[in-house]
């Protein structure tokens, strides 16, 4: 069937190995007006070199502040189907497992009420259904609720939806249950999810080890790493498969099947603290140097395992640069455990929050409220006590606020008294 | 019962979040759920975790394109009925993976999943994204739903996957790369800590519709959005608006997000920046943000031969290049940038010089270089 | 013909610049210009050069306190006259050279220099400063002679090498130490980048003599003057005069620079801080900053005791600890920060945490650390 | 002989074996009123814990806008032989050899116009005379210029005293004659030495080779650093004699003699860049990957030496705290031959003067005015190519300020046409 609108350019992109988002969109635009129109839209701005769609506007559900983001093209003129294409953010299930059964079901509310068209998924974690009319807003997210036992995601000036790795569910080196944290504090914190009351946006990630495969690090002003306090838990006997060739080295990530490792310069060479000896038999690691960068692990999964003293780091203030710059989150709490349900590291949530409420500028991110005020404020008002654990050096400059608490006479000095010893 | 527009509040479920993880997982995950002992990709794609209870788990991950219609959605759902008991999941990537139980099952199900192609021909599931190859690209929306790119995003990913097929496919690389693209600096994704990073960038300042900022803008928000204090309050024939600075301007968009009577978007201005040598783990070296590679290249729809060529052309230097286990950024730490920018055959310019708020933290304060 | 104070232009010489360096050096040393080929470290204090051309210069160096009376550089000269030829040097450091052109010229020159002390007891002479050792503290004027300083120099640096005697003497040392002292925030010489370095601060925030402001300040200075920004214009009583938002201060003192009615001088608010870490060669690692330790130590005259013993701490900590060629920044960063507090058993405060313009850059971005 | 005040405190700083300058300030204080007072007021800080001089005051010799440092204490009333206390810098010969004769000279005149105190030497380099009053000054600076010939150094927003690092003199190593250049720039910039023009102070160090034995890179608006660009000479059999223990590591720096020196350990895996390798026989240096951090040479000086191909690195904005924190310098000019008469070295440095001049706010140094405007009009103004050595790494923000030269119509886009694509 021809299509309303010629894409010769789009066309181009149904070239190539790779799969081909053109072909699978044409392919429902045959039945889907709003497709057909968006192919159009997309040609018209690769034509163009713009983008043609109008600056967000606020649509939404009753008695939520976010979830939807609002958009209208801007030639409604040409391609009148995709006048409203508003996306609705649903949140995924934690570590995004599904059955085809909740799946289908969702392609069936958005084949009726929707384009059809979706991401699977957003860059935060939810399934984005892209491109409904005002109109079916509430429809469809009553029967997300109703049917699907399925809730909108974040958007605003709230906290956004919460994501994870896989964790335990099928990874070994995971030291949290990722899925349960996420879930927990997603429900535990619907109200912030869904009425933004934020200076900004907030957004939690969770990764089972310092691999950080949520990219928790780079994206979540509030990132929770898992780790661990004891010994690197060693097979002294697998070392020496994969020294021998006998298994393949990183979990064959070079394809390359069994073959010898170089445990000297493939492990203890790349150790970054080089806290451990192979004397071609025997592996030593100094524990207490190690700093749990998951190398040698990722090297040697069949010899070598996480401790089993497991917890988290707690990073703050990830994000993207918008408007100070980015930022990597930073060590806030070196160690916590994290077990149900959970109290001490939602306290301090509370204490995070209520300080960045207090004391954050419209539209600044956490980590920027941090940066302007200062590290110490912020401690401060978590009530955690400085580490060094949490910076890389020292302060190098010498412009130290002295607290005047801890100086005899606190800021005053008498003058007369000075001017008295000291003429002027 | 269906949903009344009359009395849209009746029987009205809110703040459920979302449905609980644990129905979704296969039978072999829930039943070894933190019992996994250890892992190995046996192909591309395809991986095998063994747990302490002896039991196995093999996956084929395929690359997802994440912007996909129910039709697509739902060939994925006939697939995992066939050969997966129904579950599925999908990975912090966008890629998709099957899992099964049993590894008589992978074959066939692997084979299921070559043997679908869409008619214009490309593969829909090809099954790779593993180990010290490169995975699906990270992106955004690009020309397909938002308001403020500077470039497309999902053809730009295609265009760049179909060149780095083989990649995907295969685990030649010297460790793992991660690719990444946001449409503009709002970077909606990792861009800013990837192996290589590619950024919508604009070039020419916003223009101005005093007619309409008072209207749709809160000028106060505006200037408070601009990062060098570009933009002051002004007025134009009597009408409440602002002016930009534009020797200021550094063209990030922000007083547009806040104020869309300040529109920047133009084909002459609006074009892809390249990135390299950020990193999210903290193996061996810790997190790092990508830096800048080449600070321009036009937008060239359909298929951005300039863009496509130069990512080829950074990673085929590094594959030739680089130890193994070493990531983009480790290796350019090792060789120097005045080497990557030798063997990349990029050019070094002014906008690679930091100017902000930092600047300073970027210079070479030692007389170690290489000539 | 002298000066003529009636005619002070007449015959007036200016612009000479320092005389030619050259008509400075002994023989041996105009000579072989240019030649040397190697040099080594006979014993503490005594080095050898050796010239392509077979000429062999021995150095002996001794501690040189930097604050010296007429009378002891005429003893210098009256050694340098009877070993050296009538030829001597000073070094980076302050220290002093006496070269002879012939080892056995050596010894002689050695006893003599040890022979000399003063009266109540101190040498005069004290023969070392080389290699692994440590050398002499680069300092300022302290109460001697500067208006800003929180701290005295000459008197702290004495009770220090008291203290360090005979690493001055010796060479035990991983690699070489450079301590350096300031007795402001001006840091009058490389205190930033030493290996140990001796701060002076204040901790009170100046207070304003309203009455001489006007006169003796240029009150936009000393407004422009403040890195924080912290001071602002205020009237008192009708006087032009300025108000610091003592909140905002951070005691850097460069108000009182400009103004001299702005005092901050306080018994009990001045003190010593000290810092780690600096190094400026370019050997193996990089120039770096010298990082804060401790952040506050009373003044404690005439030999502050806690100064000494926190130093000496320090010192033995890192002599024991470090391996060899590891200067004490590079032994820190091997070890961690976490791990320096630990067995230095400093403690760990909230003012070792930046604050400042790019406190961003030190905060631990990574989960890797030390328990 | 009694001196006038009791000094208890400073009685202590006679001991220990150090040398004590109040022993040498006591001794000279028995026929100097001057140090007697001094003594004095020393004796009254280390009681008081506080300095006792007033803030600086403005005195000179005629024609000249530095070189004399005013000071007044602020207890004349007690101490009435220091009520005037200024400090004469006197511009030190390049790396500060001297005959006995020239420091004989200085003693003479110090001895009766001044204190009979010195500094050898203060920090920027200048030989010292402490403590005179002001009718002595111009007798002082007469007699230097016409019985010494010598002459000021700088003080107040001049250049500096230039100085340097013994260099060729005595030291195998130096790329540089580093006394030639600084007696050079020192001569060619009297007018800036002595009239201050600048927005602030500007100082020159140059050392001969990356070893900065000046201290040039933390201390030096404009540093100038020995280099080379060809290969590092090696002199195998020393190599030998090293590991073979033959020869003290080090220059004997540890003072162990001759002891077997692990090249693996000691100088192969310190080197920055791993570009050694050694076989046990035969030192191999890839010198495309050398970075002239001098270790290897530092550790084996027999053996290694630099280049022959010599020349500097001109690296600029090193200064301590005040007022932005403390800057290293950094590289401007990778590498630029050296030699008489510097013609290349002074264009740049009248081009970089005249932008400072131009751009530079009162009290700013060189490297403030670099940060706050960017190294890229810097660059452009001294009219140098950017060049990546110049930096540790690219920027990692995104806010680049692109030059509208390059971009098809500048600055300007066209709202009408914009808005004729674009519906609002
Ligand atoms: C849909 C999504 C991109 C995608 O294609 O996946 C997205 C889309 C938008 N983002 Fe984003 N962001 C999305 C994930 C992100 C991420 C990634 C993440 O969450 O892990 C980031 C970087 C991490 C971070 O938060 O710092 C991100 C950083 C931004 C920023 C810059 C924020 C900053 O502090 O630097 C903006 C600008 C703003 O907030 O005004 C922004 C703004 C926007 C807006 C709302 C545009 C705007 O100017 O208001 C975009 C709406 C597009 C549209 O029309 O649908 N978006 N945005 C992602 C959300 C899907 C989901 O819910 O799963
Ligand atoms: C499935 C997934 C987690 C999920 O919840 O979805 C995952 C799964 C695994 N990751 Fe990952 N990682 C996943 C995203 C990530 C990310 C996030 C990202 O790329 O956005 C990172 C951080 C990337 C970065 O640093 O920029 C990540 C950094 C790692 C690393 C660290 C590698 C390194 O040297 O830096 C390892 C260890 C390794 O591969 O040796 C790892 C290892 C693994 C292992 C081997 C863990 C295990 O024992 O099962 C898994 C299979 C690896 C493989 O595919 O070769 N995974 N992994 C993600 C797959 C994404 C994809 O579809 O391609
Ligand atoms: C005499 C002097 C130069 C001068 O013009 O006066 C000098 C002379 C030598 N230095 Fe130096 N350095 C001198 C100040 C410096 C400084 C500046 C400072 O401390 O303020 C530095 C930089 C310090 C820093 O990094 O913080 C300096 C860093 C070096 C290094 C680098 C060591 C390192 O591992 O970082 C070497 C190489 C070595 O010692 O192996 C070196 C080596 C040398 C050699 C061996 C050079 C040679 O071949 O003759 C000389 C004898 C070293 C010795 O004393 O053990 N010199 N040297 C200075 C003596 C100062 C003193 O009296 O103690
Ligand atoms: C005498 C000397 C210290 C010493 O005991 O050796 C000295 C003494 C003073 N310095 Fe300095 N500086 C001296 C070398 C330095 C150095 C070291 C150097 O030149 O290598 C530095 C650090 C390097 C640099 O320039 O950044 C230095 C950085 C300062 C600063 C901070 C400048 C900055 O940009 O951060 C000030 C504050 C100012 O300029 O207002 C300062 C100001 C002063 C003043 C003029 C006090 C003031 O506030 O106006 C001091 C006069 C003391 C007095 O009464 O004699 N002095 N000053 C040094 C000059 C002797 C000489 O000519 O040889
Ligand atoms: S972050 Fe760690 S625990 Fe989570 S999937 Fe990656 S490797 Fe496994
Ligand atoms: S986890 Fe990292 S730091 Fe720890 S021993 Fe292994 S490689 Fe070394
Ligand atoms: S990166 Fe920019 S243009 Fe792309 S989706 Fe995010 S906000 Fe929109
Ligand atoms: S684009 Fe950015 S820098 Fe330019 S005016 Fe707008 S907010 Fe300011
Ligand atoms: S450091 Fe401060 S107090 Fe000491 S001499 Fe320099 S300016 Fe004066
Ligand atoms: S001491 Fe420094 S921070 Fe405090 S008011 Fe003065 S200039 Fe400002
Ligand atoms: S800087 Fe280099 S050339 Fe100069 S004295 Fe030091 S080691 Fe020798
Ligand atoms: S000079 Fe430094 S970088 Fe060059 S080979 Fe020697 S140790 Fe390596």
């Amino acid at each position: 069937m021809a299509l309303k609108h010629k894409t010769p350019l789009l066309d181009e992109l149904e070239k190539g190995p790779w799969p081909s988002f053109v072909s699978d969109v044409k392919q429902i635009a045959e039945r889907k007006p709003m497709c057909e129109d968006l192919l159009g839209l997309l040609e018209q701005s690769y034509v163009d070199k713009e983008g043609h769609w109008k600056h967000g506007g606020i649509v939404g559900v009753l008695g939520y502040g976010g979830g939807v983001i609002g958009r209208y093209c801007d030639r409604p003129d040409l391609f009148p189907e995709v006048a409203h294409f508003h996306t609705m953010r649903v949140n995924q299930p934690s570590s995004k497992f599904y059955t085809t059964d909740v799946l289908k079901g969702l392609c069936d509310i958005w084949e009726k009420r929707g384009s059809g068209l979706t991401n699977m998924h957003g860059s935060t974690g939810d399934i984005i259904l892209l491109g409904t009319v005002t109109d079916e807003l509430e429809p469809i997210f009553y029967e997300l609720t109703h049917d699907m036992n399925m809730d909108l995601g974040g958007s605003g000036s709230n906290m956004r939806t919460p994501s994870c790795c896989l964790g335990k569910a099928r990874c070994e080196w995971s030291c949290l249950d990722t899925q349960a944290i996420t879930n927990d504090i997603t429900h535990e914190f619907q109200d912030e999810l869904h009425r933004p009351a934020f200076p900004y946006k907030f957004k939690f990630k969770t990764s089972g080890c310092p691999n950080d495969c949520v990219a928790a690090i780079a994206r979540a002003d509030c990132s929770i790493i898992g780790t661990w306090r004891d010994k690197i838990r060693i097979d002294q006997e697998a070392v020496g498969a994969y020294a021998a060739g006998e298994l393949a080295p990183n979990g064959n990530s070079f394809g390359t099947g069994p073959s010898t490792l170089d445990v000297q310069k493939e492990v203890c060479d790349l150790c970054p603290t080089r806290c451990m000896e192979w004397d071609g038999k025997t592996l030593k690691i100094w524990d207490e140097d190690c700093t749990r960068c998951m190398h040698c692990i990722n090297v040697m999964p069949r010899a070598l395992r996480p401790g089993t003293d497991t917890g988290a780091t707690i990073l703050c203030g990830g994000k993207a640069p918008i408007l100070e710059g980015a930022q990597l989150s930073s060590v806030i709490i070196p160690f916590m455990k994290m077990e149900e349900p959970y109290e001490e590291f939602k306290d301090f949530v509370d204490k995070m929050w209520d300080w960045w409420m207090e004391e954050g500028k419209n539209r600044e991110r956490l980590g920027e409220t941090i940066q302007r005020l200062g590290l110490r404020n912020f401690l401060n008002a978590t009530e955690i006590e400085p580490d060094p654990r949490m910076i890389n050096t020292p302060r190098y400059n010498p412009y130290i606020f002295y607290d005047p608490a801890d100086v005899p006479g606190g800021w005053e000095i008498d003058g007369k008294a000075f001017r008295k010893r000291h003429q002027a | 019962m269906a949903f009344d527009p009359k009395e849209p509040m009746k029987d009205r479920i809110t703040d459920i979040g979302p449905p609980h993880y644990e129905q979704f997982f296969p039978p072999v995950i829930k039943d070894n759920y933190g019992k996994w002992k250890y892992h190995e990709i046996l192909e591309p794609g395809v991986l095998v975790h063994v747990s302490e209870t002896g039991a196995e788990v093999y996956t084929v991950r395929v690359g997802g394109v994440r912007l996909m219609s129910v039709d697509f959605i739902r060939e994925v759902c006939e697939i995992a009925d066939k050969h997966c008991d129904g579950y599925l999941r999908f990975t912090t990537r966008n890629n998709i993976e099957f899992m099964v139980d049993d590894k008589a099952k992978v074959q066939p199900l692997m084979d299921d999943l070559k043997s679908r192609k869409f008619e214009a021909g490309s593969n829909k599931f090809p099954i790779g994204g593993t180990g010290a190859g490169i995975t699906n690209i990270v992106h955004t929306q690009g020309w397909i739903h938002c308001h403020t790119p500077a470039i497309d995003a999902s053809g730009i990913v295609k265009a760049v996957l179909d060149e780095l097929y083989d990649d995907f496919c295969g685990m030649r690389m010297p460790a793992q790369v991660r690719i990444a693209l946001a449409c503009c600096l709002n970077m909606c994704g990792a861009v800013h800590c990837s192996d290589i990073a590619i950024l919508g960038v604009h070039r020419k300042p916003p223009f101005i519709e005093h007619e309409r900022v008072s209207q749709v803008c809160e000028i106060p928000l505006a200037i408070a959005a601009c990062p060098t204090a570009a933009i002051k309050p002004s007025k134009v024939d009597d009408m409440k608006s602002v002016a930009v600075n534009n020797e200021r301007c550094m063209f990030c968009g922000n007083c547009y997000t806040m104020c869309p009577a300040m529109p920047m978007t133009s084909a002459e201005g609006d074009g892809v920046a390249l990135w390299v040598g950020g990193k999210v783990s903290n193996a061996r070296t810790v997190p790092s943000f990508s830096k800048l590679a080449v600070p321009y290249i036009p937008n060239e729809p359909p298929r951005w031969p300039t863009t496509v060529k130069t990512i080829k052309k950074i990673v085929e230097t590094y594959a030739s290049d680089a130890n193994r286990y070493e990531r983009v950024g480790e290796w350019i730490n090792r060789i120097g940038w005045e080497r990557f920018f030798e063997k990349t055959e990029l050019e070094f310019r002014h906008e690679h010089i930091d100017d902000y708020r930092l600047a300073m933290t970027t210079w070479r304060t030692t007389t170690q270089f290489k000539w």
